[in-house]
């Protein structure tokens, strides 16, 4: 199976299904139904199904590990009553949103209030059909990946300030305005860490890096990066310290005070699809994706799909790692978190670069060894 | 631009509503409105019942309600003559003292949680569940206990009580230590704590802001011990104080007197180990006892001619000076009671330690003056 | 007493690597709650239950199950009717009036037997009715779970109560001493009329009837018109209701003290 | 500092401004003084006596009068002072404190809007714990528990 994509895994599918259903209608539909335009493009519409399904359900059980996680932090359990460990509970709350009323404030305008979460929603969807998860499992060659998922990445500030000013609340635009500031200070390091990976990589692709991480991972010679990366992430994604857009001790919930119903389950979706693509891009970036290094014995490697488990299982240890930060931290101020960005951050990860570079001069650094072939 | 923060908000603990001005995200002017949760206990105690006055008391503020009994007891048995035994004041300074630890578990689970970090609310829950625990074995309820009474107490403790409570207290001072770490220990707490909310000596003493508050600008006012009532006198005890007049002193003053309670609640059990006895005055009027029945048309209290009496007491809350007057007029109901809440003041000094701060600082500052405002609107 | 002590002095816990206190705080208590953390799961695990909280006990570093005594719990009533004695104490001491009498069977047809009903939905599980009554047969029980769907369900019977008096749910230990009380029933004897109401009412039957004797009528003053009958009270049998004073209709009985 | 020192520090400052000094329990003393000279007398204690913190005011509906208490404090003495005041039950005013004490602020606004005590140049008299524009005034001894039907009947008539 390792050999297969999931493209061929969906064309199969559809080929298959096609197949059986074509053969027992009469000639001219039989043609029609086989022909490999028809075949190639349910493919792809399972394809995006199969992605859709699988992030959401992903996203839904993220927010399950959050939950576990974070009652042990707090000497508690988490949800435990609906399903195995609770693992239905999120499951259930979703569907509770889904049956509530989704109303809108009269003063509100109509259109950014409704498209906005949904505009949010779907760029933060669009992403995973970018990310590849596994060797073969992806959308196909796409040489700029990783800038076109940060690109995408990127749009939220503008929705989630267009749904904050729409909702015509004090709050929601307090909110916003945070929300807009911080995400665009916070983008400049993000990407300059980014920037280190790329120069030692020499490739925009995320497949490119994963495999140009075969020697060894980037968190250790880019440690710098990864700090950097990961604090732009917590700012991206908006979780503690640095949620101070929805800080509800003062802005009740910041710029989505005003929805409820599907349209907030909207914005919660988002937020932990968000949340998902941050600690995917860090296990791509930093921790070698679904490669595992050689020492790993090969039968822990070689089981079918093993990619996408060791990808998965390093996924969720790394957002283990924002809920422990979540779990011990409080929130930053505003002007705290612009001056951190601004002042701290940018240098940082400016030296980070610099380290990179240098990274790729030297070829060879002592305990991690040297780059593949492919470097520049 | 005036924003509503409440009554609905999460800011608020209670149902209050501050109208704050604001530029940016900095403040020009604020304004609190309370009355939200005004229930009349002063004009509802004028119909009871001197010991059903009590129950009231529990719910003047629901996180001390211990302190409140204490305060109004104090207040009308002076204003009774009447004189409690002995082992029931150190039990009474006992509730006190357990009540301001759980009080300030309490504020020190909904502070550190305004700042948006939600573990240490869940430990200051867990551990003031310990508190409350201990008030469910002696008094029969967790907040609302209706355990004090004029002339002494309700019930003496039950048997194993004081191992139990010391174990408690070890655990308790254990987990400051937690704390301390998890707030103090922790740079961005530092960050967004140190020189926020500044309210100097002078202010306070003119605004009337008392308790923690107080102490952490430097003042070592403290009603139990500067007026020491009940038997604080031959407690020992040291006030803390911190410096700063700022949200971490606060913090810092809070939990050195739960560390301070600790130490007191350890030498007054040590005390009740070795002095058993009543814990009721033996001769009360019949209108004071539990079954009293209330009879005919003939005011029998007018007839027995009770001796009228006015009684001021002062006692340190855990929110800072509390003071209760009741005015007793020879009749089985109170006929004025008036009580002086800490928070009240605390509230309305809130421009002078909130303008030229943040919007993000109001919780925290807010958080620090720890409001109940059961006890404020009463 | 020593000299006061700076706060900051005492406990000033500076911040070491910036957030590193805290996340490794966080992550003991992490290791901590991997084996059982603090949350008593209700339905199924009890505070009140003694096998729960012998098994979980602040020795084991779990803060449950400190309280011994989970008895004295003041939860709803539970009410022996066959030794209420219909005094009215309870509904009296209510401060929240939500004690009603109400007529159960049992009682002879002429003076109905009384037993209290409450409204939960008023009540604020004070304890001055438990308190106050003198046979102990209204009782605190530590059930606490009420919920009910309607408003009407609230208010609980008095064979309600009695039905959870006799799930012999631990009842309130500490039984409260009832303080001493100075006052007895006193009797003006010119105005009483020997009218037998308050020996009739009186829930212990502690009041008596004396004969007294009849006066000669002296010249010009006419005998008043009576039985000549006075009540006697047993002190020691008075449960100081007050429930004599209330039906006298002549007002001759009175709180007072002989002392 | 006993009630007669008190009266004795008191005496050539304020005059005939006090009506005298009362002992009472566990305070310095219940200073009781003339309505009309109400700011001379807070003055007075604040200043040459150090009660510095002003910790209660409250109002008592006497039916035939009213009479107002406050409540200060001094560090210097470490006693409680208590200051009282008789009033005349129909329009009672009585000027405010907050010149001498801020904290009086809340504490008067309460007192004025439950006990219909009017506190003249109140910088900021407006209601605290009841609804604006609310007519009664729940500490009167006029203003009846229990009696649900007679509100109604007075409400409408207002």
């Amino acid at each position: 199976m390792s050999s297969a994509t999931l493209y061929s895994v969906s064309y199969f599918l559809v080929n298959y299904v096609l197949t059986h259903i074509g053969s027992v209608l009469p000639a001219p539909l039989n043609a029609w139904i086989t022909n490999g335009d028809l075949v190639t493009g349910l493919a792809v519409l399972v394809f995006g199904a199969i992605l859709l399904g699988a992030s959401m359900i992903n996203t839904i059980v993220l927010i399950w590990w959050e939950r576990k996680l974070l009652g042990r932090f707090m000497d508690r359990r988490g949800a435990m009553h609906v399903g195995y460990a609770g693992l239905l509970q999120n499951f259930a709350d979703g569907f509770k949103l889904f049956r509530k009323n989704t109303f809108r404030p009269r003063e509100a305008d109509w259109l950014g209030f409704f498209s906005g979460p949904t505009a949010y929603l779907v760029t933060s969807f669009v992403i995973f059909g970018i990310l590849p998860i596994s060797s073969g499992w992806n959308s196909g060659v796409l040489p700029l990946s990783l800038l076109l998922a940060l690109a995408i990445f990127s749009f939220a500030p503008l929705f989630i300030f267009v749904s904050a000013w729409s909702s015509n609340n004090k709050y929601s635009l307090m909110g916003g305005m945070r929300s807009a500031a911080q995400m665009i200070a916070y983008e400049v390091p993000l990407l300059l860490a980014v920037v280190a990976v790329v120069i030692v990589s020499g490739s925009f692709d995320l497949t490119t890096i994963v495999y140009e991480q075969q020697n060894y991972w980037f968190w250790g010679p880019l440690f710098l990066a990864l700090v950097v990366f990961v604090a732009g992430m917590l700012a991206e994604m908006e979780r503690i310290p640095f949620d101070l857009p929805e800080a509800e001790a003062e802005l009740v919930e910041g710029w989505n005070t005003e929805y409820g119903g599907m349209l907030f389950a909207f914005f919660m979706l988002a937020d932990y699809l968000r949340a998902l693509v941050g600690s995917i891009l860090v296990v791509l970036l930093f921790l070698g994706g679904w490669t595992m290094p050689t020492w790993v014995p090969s039968a822990a490697t070689s089981f079918p799909l093993a990619g996408i488990f060791w990808f998965m299982v390093k996924t969720y240890l790394v957002f283990g790692l924002f809920v422990w930060i979540r779990a011990s931290l409080p929130r930053v101020r505003t002007d705290q978190l612009l001056r951190v960005g601004w002042n701290r951050m940018i240098p940082l990860s400016l030296c980070a670069v610099f380290l990179a570079a240098a990274l790729v001069l030297a070829k060879c650094v002592w305990p991690f060894g040297c780059l593949p072939s492919m470097g520049v | 631009m005036w924003i509503n923060m409440g009554p609905q908000h999460p800011m608020t603990h209670g149902l209050w509503n501050l109208r704050v001005k604001i530029d940016g995200e900095v403040i020009l002017d604020c304004d609190p409105e309370m009355g939200y949760l005004h229930r009349g206990i002063e004009k509802i105690s004028e119909d009871r019942h001197y010991n059903e006055v009590v129950t009231l008391m529990d719910r003047t503020c629901y996180v001390a309600g211990f302190a409140w009994e204490h305060l109004y007891i104090l207040a009308s048995e002076d204003a009774l003559h009447i004189v409690p035994p002995e082992r029931a004041e150190y039990i009474r300074v006992m509730c006190e003292e357990f009540q301001r630890i759980g009080s300030h578990l309490m504020w020190y689970a909904a502070f550190v949680q305004d700042l948006g970090l939600m573990t240490p609310f869940l430990y200051g829950m867990r551990d003031r569940d310990i508190v409350l625990d201990l008030f469910q074995s002696y008094s029969g309820a967790r907040m609302t206990y209706e355990y004090m009474r004029v002339g002494g107490v309700r019930n003496d403790m039950p048997p194993g009580f004081s191992a139990h409570a010391r174990r408690a207290l070890d655990w308790l001072s254990d987990r400051f230590v937690e704390y301390d770490r998890l707030c103090l220990g922790s740079e961005i707490f530092r960050k967004r704590c140190d020189g926020l909310g500044v309210l100097k000596a002078s202010d306070c003493v003119a605004t009337g802001v008392t308790g923690p508050m107080l102490r952490s600008a430097g003042m070592r006012r403290d009603v139990r011990r500067d007026r020491p009532y009940s038997v604080y006198p031959q407690l020992d005890f040291e006030v803390a104080v911190a410096d700063g007049a700022d949200v971490t002193g606060r913090y810092l003053v809070r939990m050195e007197e739960m560390r301070q309670s600790i130490r007191i609640i350890r030498q007054i059990l040590d005390w009740l180990d070795h002095h058993p006895g009543p814990v009721l005055a033996d001769r009360l009027p019949r209108w004071l006892g539990a079954p009293y029945a209330p009879v005919g048309k003939e005011d029998y209290v007018l007839k027995r001619n009770y001796p009228k009496g006015v009684g001021l007491s002062s006692i340190e809350e855990p929110h800072g000076e509390a003071q209760a007057y009741v005015v007793n007029e020879g009749s089985e109901h109170p006929y004025r009671v008036k009580f002086r809440s800490p928070v009240f003041a605390n509230i309305s000094a809130a421009r002078h330690y909130l303008i030229g701060y943040r919007v993000a600082d109001i919780p925290p500052i807010m958080g620090s003056v720890d409001v109940c405002v059961g006890e404020v609107d009463r | 007493m020593s000299d006061p002590v700076t706060a900051t002095e005492k406990s000033s816990d500076n911040p070491i690597l910036w957030v590193a206190k805290p996340m490794v705080t966080a992550a003991r208590q992490f290791a901590k709650s991997l084996v059982r953390p603090s949350t008593v799961i209700y339905p199924y695990e009890r505070l009140e239950d003694p096998k729960f909280r012998d098994q979980v006990r602040i020795e084991s570093g779990k803060p449950i199950g400190v309280g011994p005594i989970w008895d004295n719990y003041r939860g709803v009533h539970a009410l022996n009717i066959a030794t209420c004695i219909s005094c009215n104490l309870c509904a009296f001491s209510c401060p929240d009036l939500c004690i009603e009498m109400v007529t159960v069977p049992g009682g002879d047809p002429k003076h109905p037997k009384k037993c209290p009903q409450i409204d939960y939905g008023k009540c604020s599980y004070c304890g001055f009715c438990s308190d106050a009554c003198p046979e102990g047969c209204l009782t605190m029980t530590t059930r606490y779970e009420l919920s009910v769907t309607k408003r009407s369900e609230m208010v609980y019977s008095p064979q309600k109560m009695f039905g959870i008096y006799e799930q012999k749910l631990p009842m309130h230990p500490i039984r409260v001493e009832r303080p001493a009380n100075e006052d007895q029933i006193l009797l003006e004897p010119p105005l009483c009329i020997g009218c037998n109401a308050c020996a009739r009412d009186c829930p212990t039957q502690c009041i008596t009837m004396l004969d007294i004797p009849k006066p000669e009528a002296k010249a010009g003053e006419k005998v008043p018109k009576r039985i000549w009958k006075e009540p006697v009270v047993n002190d020691s049998d008075c449960v100081r209701c007050g429930t004599c004073i209330n039906v006298c209709p002549k007002e001759c009985l009175f709180w007072g003290n002989r002392k | 500092m006993q009630s007669e020192d008190l009266a004795k520090a008191l005496a050539p400052v304020l005059g005939d401004r006090i009506l005298g000094v009362e002992p009472f329990a566990k305070t310095a003393g219940r200073l009781r003084f003339r309505a009309d000279a109400a700011l001379d007398v807070f003055r007075a204690v604040k200043e040459d006596l150090g009660f510095h913190h002003l910790s209660m005011v409250g109002g008592i509906d006497w039916v035939s009068h009213r009479e107002v208490f406050y409540v200060a404090w001094s560090d210097r003495l470490g006693q409680y002072l208590l200051l009282s005041t008789d009033l005349p039950a129909d329009a009672p005013h009585i000027e405010s404190a907050t010149p001498v004490w801020p904290s009086a602020n809340w504490h008067e606004r309460e007192t004025w809007e439950l006990v219909d005590i009017t506190f003249d140049h109140h910088p900021d008299l407006r209601h605290l714990l009841l609804p604006d524009g609310y007519v009664f005034h729940p500490l009167l001894r006029s203003f009846k528990l229990h009696e649900p039907e007679e509100l109604e009947v007075k409400k409408r008539s207002v």
